[in-house]
């Protein structure tokens, strides 16, 4: 595959060009952490927490699902992270990639690490690319921003970008403006665009989720590939849960703005804790499927108006009078799983009374 | 594109044609009698007869329009009795100061309105939105007469610095050609002014708004990199204003070279309709509404090199 | 919707009854709330209300008759005792004649776009929602009359009109009513293909019927914004035919006939002259910050 | 003039037992349709969207129809209910032939019948309702069309409010203050206003939250099930169609590939379109049994220049010199399981009725076109 043989070369092209001096420590933890992250936006009716007290961890080579419906703060999670809501969100807590924190980081700065360090590919391939420009001219212009490349140079990696994400005729695809692509095609030159300076960490918000389901399939695969031939994190969000245990290897799933329930994907698809994930479960039809699916009832909440306690709290099957009053915390339950859940905690304690608490 | 070019081209035909007929309908059907002016009080029926015929007045509708429209072509728009001179001929001294004014006005119409609008788009909620903002909705409303009659008590009346009307070549020197050209100007674009700054910030913040946006600062270019992607993507709806904007200031000539004194076809057409040589204002309007079609399909064909998908006759 | 009743709580109660409106706002209340909460919509909206109020009760208001002037108070300044605004070049109350121009004026910028507004709607919306030939027909007629600059277009009617308050009027409401003609078009258009439409056509409901209850109520934001912020220009542009002789007759008095009539006289008595321009600059940026806050009340992107 | 007739509660025997004798329900009769594109400044060509579709559909039974965006399964429902004129071919409803509008802006009895019988369930919360008419207002319009009388009227909106889940309070809600489940449930409220035989769901829950879809798929199998309800079920969405249906038609660029039971079509595809999307589908459990096909290579061929012969030949894993030469002919390899591939040649045993091809049930009586 193209992957391997195109590595070393995006490599010695991308070394000197960015101002941002050495990664720092933290090259052999985790390669992004991102701690209590807050995300308040503005609205008519006051402040709105889109991400309420976020934290993960994510390592080299592997891929953390984010599951969630709509208003449950995946998408805005992702914005913080590259620093692209606008200027009046309020934002807290810390994202540390390779040492640094991303939010503390001077604007100019911030221009510098995206797209270098870390890169992102949008939901809707039909509109993530600008329609008054080529490909090419969207590739080299990314290419020379991260890279002392001259234009020929930059053309050529740009070929090589395409090929390496498996464009049909990549040499025609290049001069083809946006518009004379379809949506898989597009969706590649997405990629192949975050992908030009061989990114530690690639944000991908529902990339597939605008696509066929078969041009949906081979983008998975290309996302497999990138993960262990180029060894990059990727943080992958999503609504379908099919779709995120197709890809991920820990999954961290999202309601109103909060973490409800982290683990790695056998422990979300085998041993789900959380009354919302299980409902997510069962809401999921699968093939040849007959029996009636036990829906969750209810529609998502509404951000500016969430109940007092447990978000989940209106809609779950298992509730109590003390989810109503206060907000559970995010209990470690396993090694690597955790929930947010009164009942589920108080159970999995009674069956195990030895195991670990607190968070 | 070519193929493209070609076929708005041909749509334009019909459209100057319809033009052409509408003012010619309005001018020489709906006026009681066109032969009042043109004849002594004391005009016998056979002269009246005589004159019809001489004018083609006594032909059917459609042959007389046919023979209007074939003249129109030729430049021949007849002889004005009032100026004792051929109306072509007045016309012709006329074009050129209007088109030099109203050249000047739109080059600083839509340089000071793009520039306004660009910075209040580019700093959406500032002051400097609020400003053109502001500054936007006061051009909008204010007449352009009025703003040049107060110019005039200002720089004429009271600090006497410019020349309260009249028109000066280059040949006099630059200070007096300018001097002239300031206060119709500047009373003139002022509306254009308000429109463009206008859409320039509507079209910007709407682009900003675009989903491309993100990625453009997602792969990390430098603010001014994007700012140039989202004025190419912008451009489109500011052209079409710039093409209407040539409009008003042809249209709106009329009232600003009647203040100043300025010899063109504003004044032409405003004395005429005081004299009712309707002639004269008909041979005008059809010009000032040909000019401005020809204006918008230039800028038609100008809009093609922006879009991508015309471009590649999509 | 199926909830599961909560296992009792006052603060559960509380926050499933904040979370259902008994009595939700209909579009039209939450446009009237939003616009009683905008200043400057207000603000704008009592000027014009005041000088209607003035204008239509002139007569009350002033001892002065508008089209007879003293000879020997000729070009009196603002501040005049007896005349707060002065007199014009034929000793006339400048207040008086202001007070009656306003009726002329607002009635020259108002009934344009009243009778544009009607025609345009008819006829744009019902060539988007027939489409074909209709459209065609109709689209390509308002073409032709938007290839006029607008101004010069109702200079040529007024012209072969004559002066007059109704020819002016008249003019007017023709040239708007292309631009109108092209926003209900487009308005329409953009609904036609909404699938409540679909939905509607599958009842079997005859055309007319889909018109009025399902499209007329969509388009009708678009239109009412566009043509309220016609109404500034209107005003202005009527003042424009005037001051170039095409409006009422003198000595009748309006704001854009009286700015022509005192133009001559800035040298003598410059401030006076300039009166009538500011009331016409009044009314018309009164218009267009009303209908701005209209626009944003009813929440329609430009 | 007239009074609702109620949506009864069919009797609890089996219903497909009774219907054995009767003719399907709706009949579609190699209905095509070719929509103009301008290509040029002067030139016009033809896509075609549908192309020779032909299924039936039983009464209180559901026909999924599958596939990917721009097959012309959204084309198809318009075909149907009458949204779209018909370029070729038959729709037959209850026996009677229905050409399209033209049937629909006519106001006899006969045409009257038709449209309460025939509604559409539509994809986009936002725009299938009209956001200045309450809940009240939207549902009820189908029977102001229809001359109900006013309390009937008012009677029936709260009923059916309630039969799909919402409170009787909802009614003087606005679109925009409900959410995108409960919109739904009006839009279903809305098709249902008429008693309806035949109710087409186009992408009905596509746009909804997974944990809400799940909701509006039970509640559509139950209203079927309380009233007999015959379903046309559009859907890009395998599991759903399969899950939602007796039988499911896959649709590749305008045309039927496969038509099976859905259980077959589940546990034994013919079609390699059909592999290639069961395979694509992603699937929960690691462990469930896949179609292992490589999946889909190449790009979807433009519809308005389609491939020569069969219309999938450029992307077939499978293709055949034969396929380039000739469209495949509908075969039925198996009992019920229908197939338009070369790789199932038509022989004796495979061969179906050439006029009724894809008809679910084999053509009992000759078709009588009547209008």
């Amino acid at each position: 595959m193209a992957l391997t043989a195109a590595r070393p070369a995006a490599e010695t092209a991308m070394a000197p060009a960015d101002g941002l001096g050495p990664a720092g420590a933290g090259e052999s933890g985790p390669l992004l952490q991102v701690r209590d992250l807050v995300t308040e936006f503005k609205t008519r009716d006051g402040w709105l927490t889109a991400v309420n007290h976020v934290s993960y961890e994510l390592h080299r080579g592997r891929v953390l699902g984010i599951l969630g419906e709509s208003g449950s703060g995946k998408s805005a999670m992702l914005r913080t992270i590259l620093g692209l809501q606008p200027k009046s969100t309020r934002i807290s807590g810390e994202v540390i990639l390779r040492g640094r924190d991303l939010i503390a980081m001077t604007p100019r700065e911030r221009e510098d690490v995206r797209g270098s360090w870390v890169s992102m590919v949008f939901q809707d391939p039909m509109t993530a690319l600008d329609p008054v420009f080529t490909v090419e001219q969207q590739l080299v212009e990314t290419i020379r921003r991260h890279s002392t490349l001259s234009k020929a140079a930059a053309a050529e990696r740009a070929l090589e970008l395409l090929e390496m994400v498996q464009i049909p005729s990549p040499e025609r695809r290049l001069k083809a403006y946006p518009f004379e692509l379809s949506g898989g095609m597009r969706q590649r030159v997405v990629i192949a665009m975050a992908l030009v300076s061989n990114p530690s960490l690639l944000l991908a918000d529902e990339p597939t989720t605008a696509l066929d389901v078969t041009v949906q399939a081979r983008v998975l695969e290309l996302f497999r590939d990138l993960k262990t031939k180029m060894g990059m994190g990727i943080i992958f969000v999503t609504h379908d849960l099919a779709v995120a245990a197709d890809i991920a290897d820990d999954i961290a799933v999202m309601y109103a703005g909060r973490i409800v329930e982290y683990g790695r994907l056998e422990d979300i698809v085998r041993n789900p804790q959380h009354p919302y994930t299980k409902g997510l479960l069962e809401a999921n039809i699968r093939p040849g499927q007959t029996e009636r699916p036990e829906a969750i009832p209810g529609a998502p909440p509404n951000l500016a108006k969430l109940p007092p306690g447990c978000a989940f709290a209106p809609r779950c099957s298992k509730v109590e009078a003390t989810c109503w009053e206060s907000l559970p915390t995010l209990d470690s339950i396993g090694l690597s799983h955790g929930v947010r859940c009164f009942v589920a905690t108080r159970e999995i304690q009674n069956a195990m009374p030895v195991a670990a608490k607190g968070a | 594109m070519m193929p493209l070019v070609l076929r708005r081209l041909g749509m334009a035909l019909p459209t100057l044609l319809g033009v052409t007929l509408v003012i010619w309908l309005l001018l020489s059907l709906l006026p009681g009698d066109p032969l009042a002016f043109l004849l002594p009080a004391d005009a016998t029926a056979v002269d009246r007869a005589k004159l019809a015929t001489e004018l083609g007045l006594d032909r059917p509708l459609p042959v007389r329009y046919v023979y209007w429209l074939f003249d129109v072509i030729r430049g021949e728009f007849g002889f004005s009795p009032f100026r004792h001179r051929d109306i072509s001929e007045l016309i012709q001294n006329a074009w050129k100061n209007t088109a030099l004014l109203a050249s000047f006005s739109a080059v600083f119409g839509l340089v000071t309105g793009i520039t306004l609008g660009t910075l209040a788009g580019v700093y959406r909620g500032s002051a400097v939105d609020r400003f053109v903002t502001g500054f936007a909705i006061v051009g909008l409303s204010v007449p352009s007469f009025w703003v040049a009659i107060l110019l005039l008590i200002v720089f004429s009346a009271q600090l006497r610095l410019l020349p309260a009307g009249g028109l000066s070549n280059w040949a006099e020197g630059p200070g007096h050609f300018f001097s002239h050209l300031a206060m119709p100007v500047l009373s003139g674009s002022m509306v254009s002014i308000a429109i463009t700054a206008r859409v320039t910030r509507a079209s910007i913040a709407e682009t900003f708004r675009a989903e491309f946006v993100d990625t453009l600062r997602a792969k990390g270019l430098r603010e001014y990199q994007v700012l140039m992607h989202v004025a190419k993507n912008a451009v489109s709806p500011v052209l079409t204003t710039a093409g209407l904007q040539m409009g008003f200031l042809l249209g709106g000539s009329v009232l600003i070279e009647t203040i100043f004194s300025w010899p063109g076809l504003g004044q032409l057409v405003f004395n005429a309709i005081a004299a009712r040589d309707l002639r004269v204002v008909q041979a005008t309007t059809v010009l000032i509404a040909v000019t401005f079609v020809l204006l918008n399909l230039f800028v038609d064909v100008l809009q093609m090199t922006f879009d991508p998908r015309q471009k590649r006759g999509v | 919707m199926a909830i599961a009743e909560p296992l009792a709580g006052n603060a559960a109660a509380a926050w499933l009854a904040s979370d259902s409106p008994t009595r939700p706002e209909s579009y039209m209340q939450a446009a009237r709330r939003r616009f009683m909460h905008s200043r400057v919509g207000l603000v704008a909206l009592a000027v014009l209300l005041l000088l209607v109020v003035v204008s239509v009760a002139a007569p009350l208001l002033t001892p002065y008759d508008p089209s007879i002037g003293q000879p020997a108070a000729r070009l009196r300044p603002i501040g005049s005792p007896g005349h707060i605004f002065g007199t014009d070049e034929q000793g006339r109350d400048m207040l008086t004649r202001i007070l009656y121009g306003g009726r002329m004026s607002l009635i020259a910028g108002l009934a344009p776009v009243l009778v544009a507004t009607v025609i345009g709607t008819i006829l744009g919306s019902l060539s988007g929602f027939v489409g074909k030939w209709v459209a065609m027909l109709i689209m390509r007629t308002m073409d032709m009359f938007y290839a006029f600059p607008a101004v010069l277009l109702a200079i040529a009617i007024s012209a072969s009109l004559g002066p007059g308050l109704i020819n002016q009027i008249i003019a007017l409401s023709i040239i708007y009513i292309a631009p109108i003609a092209r926003v209900a078009e487009a308005a329409t258009r953009r609904i036609v293909v909404a699938e409540f439409i679909e939905a509607a056509k599958l009842t079997g409901a005859p055309t007319w019927k889909i018109l009025f209850t399902q499209v007329l109520a969509n388009i009708f934001s678009p239109i009412f914004v566009y043509s309220s912020g016609l109404v500034g220009l209107a005003i202005v542009t009527a003042a424009s035919l005037s001051f170039l002789g095409l409006g009422v007759r003198p000595p009748t008095p309006e704001w854009g006939f009286m700015l022509n009539a005192l133009r001559g006289t800035i040298y003598v008595n410059p401030w006076v002259a300039a009166l009538p321009g500011f009331f016409i600059f009044a009314t018309s940026i009164s218009f267009n910050m009303l209908a701005d806050s209209i626009r944003d009340s009813l929440d329609v992107k430009e | 003039m007239t009074t609702a007739p109620e949506l009864v509660p069919v009797p609890t025997e089996d219903h497909a037992e009774t219907a054995v004798y009767r003719r399907p329900l709706l009949e579609v009769v190699k209905v095509s349709k070719k929509f103009p594109v301008r290509v040029g400044p002067l030139k016009r060509e033809y896509v075609s969207a549908v192309d020779s579709l032909s299924f039936s559909v039983d009464h209180g039974k559901t026909l999924g129809i599958v596939g990917e965006s721009g097959c012309g399964k959204s084309t198809a429902a318009r075909l149907v209910v009458g949204l779209l004129p018909i370029d070729e071919g038959d729709v037959i409803f209850d026996g009677v032939n229905v050409r399209g509008p033209r049937q629909m802006r006519q106001q006899g009895p006969a045409e009257k019948s038709l449209r309460r019988n025939m509604q559409m369930v539509f994809q986009d919360p936002h725009s299938s309702l009209n956001p200045r008419s309450s809940v009240g207002e939207i549902i009820s319009f189908p029977m102001k069309v229809h001359g109900f009388p006013k309390e009937e009227q008012r009677e029936r909106t709260s009923w059916l409010l309630e039969q799909v889940g919402l409170h009787g309070n909802h009614a003087s809600y606005y679109p925009h203050q409900l959410s995108g489940g409960q919109r739904q449930r009006v839009n279903i409220a809305r098709a249902l206003a008429l008693s309806p035989k035949l109710v087409v769901c186009d992408e009905a829950v596509s746009a909804l939250d997974k944990s809400v879809q799940a909701q509006v798929l039970n509640l559509l199998k139950n209203l079927q099930e309380e009233f007999g309800l015959t379903y046309l079920f559009i859907s890009h969405d395998l599991n759903v169609v399969e899950y939602m249906s007796d039988t499911v038609c896959v649709m590749y660029l305008g045309q039927a590939v496969e038509i099976c039971d859905s259980e077959g079509l589940y546990h034994n595809p013919l079609h390699p379109y059909t592999r290639a999307l069961l395979a694509s589908t992603p699937v929960l459990d690691a462990d469930a049994p896949r179609i292992d096909v490589p999946p889909l290579e190449g790009e979807l061929p433009s519809p308005l220049n389609p491939p020569s012969g069969c219309r999938f030949r450029t992307r077939c894993p499978a293709a055949m010199d034969v396929c380039a030469e000739m469209a495949p002919v509908v075969t039925m390899p198996e009992p019920g399981h229908r197939v338009a591939c070369h790789l199932y040649p038509e022989t004796a045993e495979t061969t179906v009725d050439p006029d009724f091809a894809l008809r679910t049930i084999a053509a009992r009586e000759p078709v009588e076109v009547a209008v």
